[in-house]
């Protein structure tokens, strides 16, 4: 039994420094893998309706008539379900978080006008 | 000129004279005629006016003797020595028949023995024509004029605060028999003994006087009737009786070994020069041990919590600020004597013990009076100490501390009587938030306990006033004495403040509750508590004028040692401190409706339950509950029977070795 | 001057969590974030505190709770909700014991989303807070009723 | 006491608040760095203390403002008891007064956790009164003054004399500014049993006098440690400065103690060396 | 009212990171009685079961709690595999075991620091959190989060790590190795620490047995009961032992998950380098029906999933033990008696964790 035993630590803490990151200062830390929000492209969605089954917080709501796709950033858990659901690919993980509000924030993406029906025969 | 001179001052000699015999006997006359009395008012009345007549008389005195030294009075003495020495044996006899009544053998045995003792003193005196010497009988000198205020003043109030309180006490106790004629009869006469004890400068007058405060403390005590009280009372008596024969050992002593019958006298005996040392020394163990069981030292402690049974005025006048005094002041009187020898640093170490211990025993009390009780034997305990000491910065911080004590522990002692005849309690815990239930009394006991341990009330100057006196005692004693000081003073301030505490606690949910308090209560708290805050203020004066003359003719004390008592700047810092506390309260009385727009109230944290009213919190399963916050007691670490256990095994070792000292000196 | 965007001490109080954005608040305070930085105290006492830092969706229990800290706060004060619970109930707001966000209880001034939040965007969000907290300090000297 | 004296007791008023709270807002920064951290500016104190004043005044019971503001007069006057070289029992005692001012502020509330931390206080009072008792008293030994003045004019370092007291001393200064391990009746760190114990219901502008108070006592306790070393000025500046530094280490590298070993601890140290660095003088 | 002090703590208190409820009546400062009450943090996500998909459930179950939450989908996934009867791919398995195992030096690393802060230590604190960055930073890089990873998926795990991210994580670990120790070193043997946790909430082994103390609490009374011994998953292949002090007081308890740490440091290093290659999950097709009982050890103690199904998407039941469940009887025959001053340590000795207590 002794005392002071975490003086190592202290001196070794005083010469190496703060193990701070300076954030905001300096950047945040970015992992690759980070699940930080939502991203949509919703030029290449086609309304599906996958994404919003697959929500397990019924975040998305896809209006096929309307052609919106929504997002109510207060309920997603940025699991990512959506994103392998997606059979466009339009949905992305961004590794940054989203920034905070002050607001409920549901964000209304509107699609593209109707694309002419006759390429999307082509592709059928 | 000259002629007329003397004619003034033989006239004011002649008067004071009477002054002092009137203080004796005044209220051994009113004693008898209140035995006598059954009507409640005229009770009244003759109290109320034969104690302010007292009150006055000490105050006469006091203005009469200004500057003047200590001054002696021839009393033929043959006559009231006979006539002492057979209400001696009447008293003994009296006591022999109560504990025939109450079968105590012990208490009977040691009456026997002093018994014996006087027998041995009475024929010594008459074979060595002792008896027969006129002396210098009755006195005065600075110190007995000081005791005299305290009894007077003090003690008449108490008088009076008894009338009402002793009413309500019969209300609240219907079993007990209404004995109140007796009550008043043994409070007065237990006055006029204390006059008569300081104000005897014959050892046999005092010894007398003595064993007269001791009767009527024993009676007192005993006043309910009750087993327990008769029991207190008895243990009371039984351990004063150790010291009354002591003290009759010390007379045997003088009247066979002195070479004149004028060391019966407590003025020649003090003075005595060095080739008579020993003569003095003697007597000197003998009787500040005689003081020691008076003032319930440790190991004799145990008789001054049993006394607590009597009713509350006793408390504060017998064991408080009076009869408890006595027994200092004897040793107070024999400090010249002390100084600097081996028993005096032994009886020091008594004081210092008990201070310590006591202060200790305190913090684990929640019963007021108890606490009152431990409280006085610690303080006892530092006067002790100080006699010990007997140097003459000691001897002042005694003195100082013997004032300071007798208004702040009698205010105290008298607003928990009045507290609990409102509450039905003593319990300390259940003075909770007493702030709002009765402001004014609440405010008192602030007062009082602020004038026991507070800078700059007075307590705390005749406490650093001790420390000085300590560190410049002789080493190693004077080291311990600073450690038992140190520690205690730490002890005291706990004890006092958590009662502080608890008294100031805010308790929305109740009503105030002092109407009922009778004028005479009163007018009572209300003159001890400008007394305190007068001697806090006054007492450089009383210094100057009373304490330093009688260190200078009592203890040969220089002007210049004197000087180094109080410094001026000290003095102006605690005074500027005296006048900012007594301004602050009032600032917050100013300021209060300001306050009170500008503050949002929030209820209590209470960790996020809920409170459905300010003094509960919604517990475990929704049930309601109140708070409780009772004080810490700290009973593991100072457990009332542990601390006896070992302040009576060190005081005790410390009285075999007086004795051994004294049974040495004598061989 | 305003000391108050200089020192906000926060008291962070678990209302439902599941505990990820309790332990990153807490990390915020630790070496790697340090909020102390920003004169940042995680104080326990709320009346000590000048922001409310709340974490997971309020149930029948904690709503009480919550609004009783939230009385004892001292204004000015702001609200901070941290993690989509705290904001709506999260993945939890259709259980039967969940009322839902923080808002349903006490006003809210800034959201952190997340699942969990991260420390850098709880960083962000007292940052935000502290701007507010400004403006009300201001609108209460002005004489306005504190929120 | 002469008027310069005088004057360096007025300038404490000043002087006392700024110094302290440049103390503790360094002691902030060193803390957080031996703690691999950043920490908060150096000014930190005083935004803290000038937010407190800004906020909204809120109370259990009015009356405890009074308490603490009298806390505050009665700290700032014993420093300036202090700094004007007058008599270090009356500083003692006055402090002590001030602490029991504080102590009953938080009585007066009724509320439990603050009940409990003016208990806990009350206990730290109890422990460390007598070894400060006896820091004065040895200082009198040695220079035959308890006055500050001739406690300084005295030629050599205190320290070479008095070394058991200073380590005692040393030992209660860890219960007056309330670092660990005594720092049981209230603390800085947020994560104690107590909430804040003492100072539980202490709010906005009320808690800011509190925290002023606590810069002036900070100052006047490094005073009491200055005067073991006060022969040159120098060297009771790097003391102090070590001493402080030390308290920061100690309160970085240990836990908070329970109440029994805290009191029971400090009365040991008082007597065994408080009692024989005395005892030893005598025999010098 | 006698000489008590009644007092509410929690459920808002600084020592609890999460709330819960004790009544405390003292005397002094001596503990006479505590009563407990809960349900601050109670959500009742184990309905939900009735209305989300089995499969996306398991972001659920690992929301029970945010610290142990990777635990926690391990076992509600075993527990629907061994429905099912699916056996993952062997990859699969290990990957679990890397980051169950992270997730419980990260845990116990919170764990200690609390603990060290609770007797108000508080660099320790700093330096105990300050190290488990290391862990969190190691959990964001392989799953992308940092306290909930949602990396394990019905049928094994939803993303792999590379070899070379493996051995960077294997060095890194070494590297952070001797700082471990260092720490380790003053919760085991600072005599401060000592003075506030030796002979403090002692549980005899027969009174851990009797109320069925679980985990760390077990161990640490002397009981070896570790869930892990069952060898679930990859555990059957790696070389282990529990870590088992007898002792019963807050000092062991302590010691145990002291110990644990380097445990897991082994357990993670034998698992890195026993890696087979291959997929990382087997696709599920259909529903599960019938019943099981999923055991696994969490940081705190074993805990058990119960989960029934009736063939169609949704579950009938799920409910889970969790192990402070099992521990709270002793905690409060440990409170009984004491300090109010170690009641924050007593209570966080047994780990509490409200989170998936109450769920
Ligand atoms: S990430 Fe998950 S919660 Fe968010 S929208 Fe996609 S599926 Fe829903
Ligand atoms: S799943 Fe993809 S394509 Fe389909 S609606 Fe959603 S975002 Fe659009
Ligand atoms: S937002 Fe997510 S991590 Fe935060 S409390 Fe809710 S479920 Fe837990
Ligand atoms: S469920 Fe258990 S804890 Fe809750 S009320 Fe019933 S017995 Fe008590
Ligand atoms: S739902 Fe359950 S926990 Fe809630 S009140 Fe009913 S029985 Fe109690
Ligand atoms: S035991 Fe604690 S940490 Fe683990 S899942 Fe349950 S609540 Fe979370
Ligand atoms: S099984 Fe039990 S919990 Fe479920 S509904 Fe019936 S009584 Fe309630
Ligand atoms: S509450 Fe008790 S009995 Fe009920 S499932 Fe949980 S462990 Fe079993």
């Amino acid at each position: 039994m002794r005392a002071f035993t975490i003086t190592r630590t202290i001196v070794r803490m005083l010469f190496r420094g703060p193990a701070t990151i300076r954030y905001p200062k300096e950047p945040a830390q970015i992992k690759e893998r980070s699940r930080g929000h939502i991203t949509m492209d919703i030029t290449t969605c086609i309304f599906c309706r996958l994404c919003e089954k697959n929500c397990i917080s019924q975040a998305i709501t896809v209006d096929k008539e309307e052609r919106t796709w929504t997002i109510d950033r207060m309920r997603c858990i940025i699991c990512g379900e959506c994103v392998t659901a997606c059979p466009k690919d339009c949905l992305r993980i961004d590794p940054r978080y989203h920034p905070p509000v002050t607001e409920f924030l549901v964000e209304t993406l509107q699609g593209p006008p109707v694309p002419d029906p006759v390429p999307e025969r082509e592709t059928a | 000129m000259i002629n007329n001179d003397e004619c003034t001052i033989w006239y004011q000699r002649c008067f004071v004279e009477f002054l002092l015999l009137f203080l004796i006997f005044f209220p051994l006359v009113l004693a008898c005629i209140l035995l006598g009395i059954r009507g409640e008012k005229l009770r009244d009345i003759i109290v109320t006016t034969g104690a302010l007549v007292i009150g006055t008389g000490t105050l006469y005195l006091l203005i009469a003797t200004l500057g003047s030294h200590a001054t002696y009075y021839l009393t033929n003495t043959q006559t009231v020595h006979y006539i002492l020495f057979l209400l001696e044996i009447g008293i003994t006899l009296f006591i022999l028949y109560l504990c025939r009544k109450y079968h105590q053998r012990l208490v009977a045995l040691l009456v026997c023995i002093q018994m014996a003792i006087l027998i041995i003193f009475g024929m010594g005196s008459l074979t060595s024509g002792h008896a027969t010497t006129e002396g210098a009988n009755l006195f005065f000198d600075e110190f007995s004029i000081i005791m005299a205020l305290i009894i007077g003043i003090i003690g008449s109030l108490i008088c009076i605060y008894s009338l009402g309180y002793m009413r309500s006490y019969h209300l609240h106790h219907p079993e007990i028999s209404d004995r109140r004629p007796f009550f008043f009869f043994l409070l007065f006469l237990f006055l006029s003994a204390m006059f008569g004890l300081v104000f005897s400068n014959n050892l046999v007058w005092l010894f007398f006087f003595w064993e007269i405060t001791t009767v009527c403390s024993f009676l007192l005590i005993g006043y309910a009737k009750t087993k327990d009280a008769i029991k207190n009372g008895f243990l009371a008596l039984l351990l004063n009786l150790l010291g009354g024969i002591t003290f009759a050992g010390a007379l045997v002593y003088i009247t066979y070994t002195a070479p004149s019958p004028e060391y019966l006298n407590l003025s020649t005996l003090t003075t005595a020069g060095p080739d008579l040392a020993l003569l003095a020394l003697v007597p000197a163990g003998l009787i500040s041990f005689a003081g020691l069981t008076k003032s319930a030292q440790m190991p004799f402690s145990s008789w001054l919590i049993g006394a607590m049974v009597a009713p509350t005025p006793v408390s504060a006048l017998l064991h408080s600020s009076t009869m408890v005094k006595a027994g200092v002041y004897v040793i107070v009187r024999f400090a010249p004597v002390l100084e600097g020898q081996f028993i005096g640093m032994l009886i020091a170490l008594v004081g210092g013990i008990t201070f310590f211990l006591a202060s200790c025993i305190a913090i684990t009390q929640n019963n007021a009076k108890k606490l009152l009780a431990y409280s006085t034997i610690a303080n006892l305990g530092l006067v002790v100490a100080c006699a010990g000491v007997g140097s003459h910065e000691a001897v002042w911080a005694a003195i100082l501390l013997i004032i300071f004590h007798a208004v702040a522990k009698s205010l105290l002692f008298l607003c928990t009587g009045t507290v609990e005849h409102q509450i039905g309690s003593r319990d300390i815990e259940e003075m909770n938030g007493l702030f709002v239930t009765m402001p004014k009394v609440a405010t008192m006991m602030l007062i009082g306990m602020a004038g026991m341990f507070l800078a700059p009330f007075g307590m705390l100057i005749s406490k650093w006033a001790t420390l000085r006196a300590f560190v410049d005692a002789s080493p190693p004693l004077g080291i311990l004495l600073v450690l038992f000081l140190a520690l205690g003073s730490g002890v005291t301030v706990f004890f006092w403040t958590k009662w502080m505490g608890k008294l100031i606690g805010y308790h929305e949910e109740k009503k105030n509750d002092e109407e009922s308090v009778n004028r005479s209560e009163w007018a009572v708290l209300y003159i001890i508590t400008g007394l305190v805050a007068l001697v806090a203020f006054t007492f450089p004066l009383i210094s100057g004028t009373i304490l330093e003359p009688y260190l200078i003719s009592a203890h040969n004390a220089t002007t210049e040692s004197l000087d180094k008592l109080l410094f001026y700047d000290d003095l102006i810092i605690i005074l500027l401190m005296l006048s900012l506390i007594v301004v602050m309260p009032l600032s917050l009385y100013f300021f209060r409706h300001a306050w009170k727009e500008s503050y949002r109230k929030v209820p209590r944290y209470v960790c996020g339950r809920e409170a459905l009213s300010p003094h509960s919190f919604t517990g475990s399963i929704g049930v309601q509950k109140e708070m409780g916050l009772s004080n810490y007691y700290l009973e593991d670490i100072f457990g009332e029977l542990r601390m006896l256990r070992i302040g009576d095994l060190c005081t005790i070792a410390l009285i075999v070795l007086i004795f051994a000292a004294l049974i040495g000196m004598v061989v | 001057m305003s000391y108050l965007k200089k020192s906000p001490w926060i008291l962070h109080y678990d209302a439902s969590s599941c505990n990820g954005c309790d332990i990153e608040v807490l990390a915020c305070l630790t070496p790697l974030y340090d909020v102390e930085r920003f004169g940042i105290i995680n104080t326990g006492n709320p009346k000590h505190a000048d922001i409310f830092v709340i974490t997971g969706g309020i149930n029948e229990q904690s709503s009480v709770v919550v609004k009783n800290i939230y009385d004892q706060i001292p204004s000015p004060k702001v609200v901070v909700a941290v993690g989509i619970c705290a904001a709506t109930g999260g993945v939890f707001r259709e259980c039967y014991n969940i009322k839902g966000g923080v808002n349903t209880t006490i006003p809210v001034d800034v959201y952190v989303p997340g699942c969990a939040a991260r420390p850098e965007s709880i960083i962000d969000g007292i940052v935000a807070a502290l701007s507010i907290l400004e403006e009300k300090r201001k609108a209460m000297k002005k004489g306005e009723t504190p929120l | 006491m002469d008027l310069m004296h005088i004057l360096y007791g007025v300038s404490f008023i000043l002087f006392g608040p700024l110094i302290g709270g440049i103390i503790v807002g360094l002691d902030r920064k060193l803390t957080a760095r031996m703690q691999g951290r950043v920490g908060p500016p150096v000014l930190q104190p005083f935004y803290d203390i000038g937010k407190l004043f800004q906020k909204e005044r809120i109370a259990v019971i009015y009356s405890e403002n009074f308490w603490v503001i009298a806390y505050l007069i009665f700290i700032v006057a014993t420093g300036m008891i202090f700094f004007a070289g007058g008599d270090l029992l009356l500083v003692i005692f006055a402090l002590t007064l001030a602490h029991v001012f504080l102590i009953i502020g938080a009585f007066s509330s009724s509320s439990p956790y603050a009940h409990v931390g003016a208990q806990r206080e009350l206990i730290q009072l109890m422990a460390i009164e007598p070894m400060v008792i006896l820091t004065a008293v040895g200082m009198y030994q040695v220079t035959g003054s308890f006055f500050v003045i001739d406690i300084l004019a005295y030629g050599g370092l205190l320290i070479f004399v008095l070394p058991g007291v200073f380590v005692g001393f040393l030992y209660v200064l860890t219960f007056k500014l309330r670092k660990s391990p005594f720092d049981l009746a209230t603390s800085h760190h947020a994560h104690q049993e107590l909430v804040k114990g003492l100072t539980t219901e202490f709010a906005g502008p009320t808690l800011g006098i509190y925290e002023l108070a606590h810069l002036y006592e900070t100052v006047m306790l490094l005073g009491f440690v200055y005067l073991f070393f006060g022969a040159n000025p120098l060297t009771g500046i790097i003391a102090v400065i070590l001493v402080y530094i030390i308290e920061i280490f100690v309160d970085n590298a240990t836990t908070r103690i329970t109440w029994q070993p805290a009191l029971i601890s400090a009365w040991i140290v008082t007597i065994v060396l408080g009692g024989l660095n005395l005892i030893g003088l005598y025999l010098l | 009212m006698g000489r008590e002090i009644v007092i509410p703590f929690g459920p808002q208190h600084p020592v609890l990171p999460e709330p819960i409820h004790l009544d405390l009546v003292l005397e002094d400062e001596m503990v006479k009685e505590a009563i407990p009450s809960i349900g601050y943090i109670h959500r009742g996500l184990e309905k939900l079961v009735e209305k989300r998909d089995f499969k996306n459930y398991v972001y659920i179950a690992e929301r029970i709690c945010g610290i142990c939450s990777f635990i926690h989908s391990v076992s509600y996934c075993q527990g629907i595999e061994n429905i099912m009867e699916i056996t993952i791919p062997d990859r699969a398995a290990y990957l679990r075991v890397i980051w169950s195992e992270y997730s419980r030096l990260h845990s116990h690393l919170l764990w200690l620091g609390l603990f060290a802060d609770a007797m108000g230590f508080e660099n320790l604190f700093m330096t105990a959190w300050r190290l488990r960055e290391h862990m969190l930073n190691d959990m964001e890089e392989t799953t992308g989060g940092r306290v909930i990873q949602g990396s394990c998926k019905v049928g094994g795990v939803r993303c792999d790590i590379s070899n070379d991210k493996l051995a960077s994580m294997s060095a890194g670990l070494t590297a952070i190795e001797p700082e471990l120790s260092e720490m380790a070193g003053v919760f085991l043997e600072d005599e401060t620490i000592d003075m506030r946790t030796r002979g403090v909430g002692v549980l005899s082994k027969d009174s851990a047995w009797d109320l069925g103390a679980v985990g760390p609490v077990a161990r640490g009374s002397g009981i070896a009961l570790d869930a892990r011994m069952t060898g679930y998953g990859a555990y059957e292949h790696l070389d282990f032992s529990p870590v088992v002090i007898s002792g019963g007081d807050c000092y062991a308890r302590c010691r145990v998950r002291v110990e644990e740490l380097f445990t897991s440091l082994d357990l993670i290093g034998q698992a890195i380098t026993m890696m087979p290659d291959g997929d990382i999950e087997v696709p599920v097709r259909g529903n599960p029906s019938g019943e099981f009982f999923s055991r696994t050890e969490q940081p705190r103690g074993e805990v058990v999933h119960y989960i029934r199904g009736n063939g169609t998407k949704n579950l009938l039941r799920h409910r889970v033990r969790t192990p402070t469940t099992a521990n709270i009887p002793g905690l409060v025959q440990m409170l009984a008696g004491c300090e109010l001053a170690n009641v924050p340590v007593i209570v966080l000795s047994i780990d509490p964790c409200i989170g998936c207590a109450e769920r």
